[in-house]
């Protein structure tokens, strides 16, 4: 399946990128995304971040399916 | 946006230009509703110390209108709340310019304090909003909470 | 109104006419104060089931005033408040007019809301003003609170 | 000694008037100078009132001093 990745911040910064399609294999989970991202960027940023799929907060086991947006998203400090 | 805080005539708006507070406390004032209580978030100079040039606000504007939207429904949950408006100004700002606006009214004044005071602090946990502060010693992001869920 | 709420730039008012929001949140705007909580309390019609036609309130002015600063200086202590605005009217108001504007700026948000709250509490407990409200059934007095201090 | 009273809401309402002077004797207490008011007055009226000396809430035993204003207050509700 294919998920669409959104970076902010210094996740942003550091891929050069805001928005990328990822391929992943069938039952990825949040965690199964990072590691792909990881592999991508060739770094390990994720460590530290929260993540979202589709708008709202998951958790690293969260079940992904095509098409889904997942955001990976450093310490917030909104307001 | 979710069905019973639209309904209600709430706003939950991430917008680029100066947020408009007079209109915000017109539309929250109502015969029905005795008590408003509002804060209004602003770019603070000196920081930590350090005059501050500006704040480059960035943000995942979608999550943004739909964590506001679940908060507002959470913190209005039992409680009698009239209206619930909620704007976030993103992009460059400048000392003394306002990020946040929440204003809440109620028929009853410790539900808009309450109600308020609890939207500050969870928007403020969990809005996917980051901030690039710009002073003398050059930039950097400034430290956020990981309070909002479980992190990688 | 005492020394350090006076040399802050407090305010502390009694007044007639309507009460000007917009300039009260102008006053407690600077770079320095990050956060700004206000409380606008305002006639409510319809009051328990009844519409209401006007409230006439009174007051004991000059204890008003100086309740406001005794609270200000209490609510104050130990917090960063940079600035303490109270404005009270007195007179003959309309359900939807505003009869309380209380507005905190502070450096920091908890000191600025917790602030706001502890003031509009005390000053619902404290401040002598009686209200007679009118409505299609007549007027009379509305019940009031004898927290503040022992009674005969 | 003399105290100026200071009557506010249904207080004064009933007794028609919001300020009056009142003689005392010497060594009068918050609650000598409600007695002689109820006098005053010709009724009991003040049972439930809180009351201030000098723009602060007092209490019954606190003494009084010429020229002091004594302020009979209704239970309050400001805001």
């Amino acid at each position: 399946m294919n998920v669409t990745v959104l970076l902010f911040a210094d996740l942003r910064v550091a891929a050069g990128r805001s928005e990328l399609r990822l391929p992943l294999p069938e039952a990825a989970t949040v965690r199964t995304a990072a590691e792909h991202l990881e592999r991508e960027l060739g770094e390990r940023r994720l460590q530290g971040a929260m993540v979202a799929v589709n708008e709202r907060y998951a958790t690293p086991s969260t079940a992904l399916a095509e098409g889904d947006v997942v955001a990976f998203l450093p310490p917030v400090s909104g307001g | 946006m979710s069905g019973p805080a639209a309904a209600a005539g709430h706003r939950f708006e991430v917008v680029r230009d100066a947020i408009d507070v007079a209109e915000l406390l017109r539309e929250a004032s109502a015969p029905a509703w005795g008590a408003v209580a509002s804060f209004l978030g602003s770019v603070r100079s000196p920081n930590r110390g350090a005059q501050v040039e500006h704040i480059d606000y960035e943000g995942y504007e979608a999550m943004m209108r739909a964590e506001m939207a679940r908060l507002a429904d959470e913190v209005g949950s039992g409680r009698d709340l009239g209206r619930c408006l909620i704007v976030h100004r993103l992009g460059r700002l400048r000392p003394g310019e306002i990020s946040l606006a929440v204003v809440v009214a109620s028929p009853h004044r410790a539900d808009a304090l309450l109600a308020c005071q609890e939207l500050v602090e969870g928007l403020k946990a969990r809005l996917p909003v980051w901030k690039f502060e710009v002073g003398e010693a050059g930039g950097a992001y400034v430290a956020g909470r990981a309070d909002a869920g479980p992190t990688l």
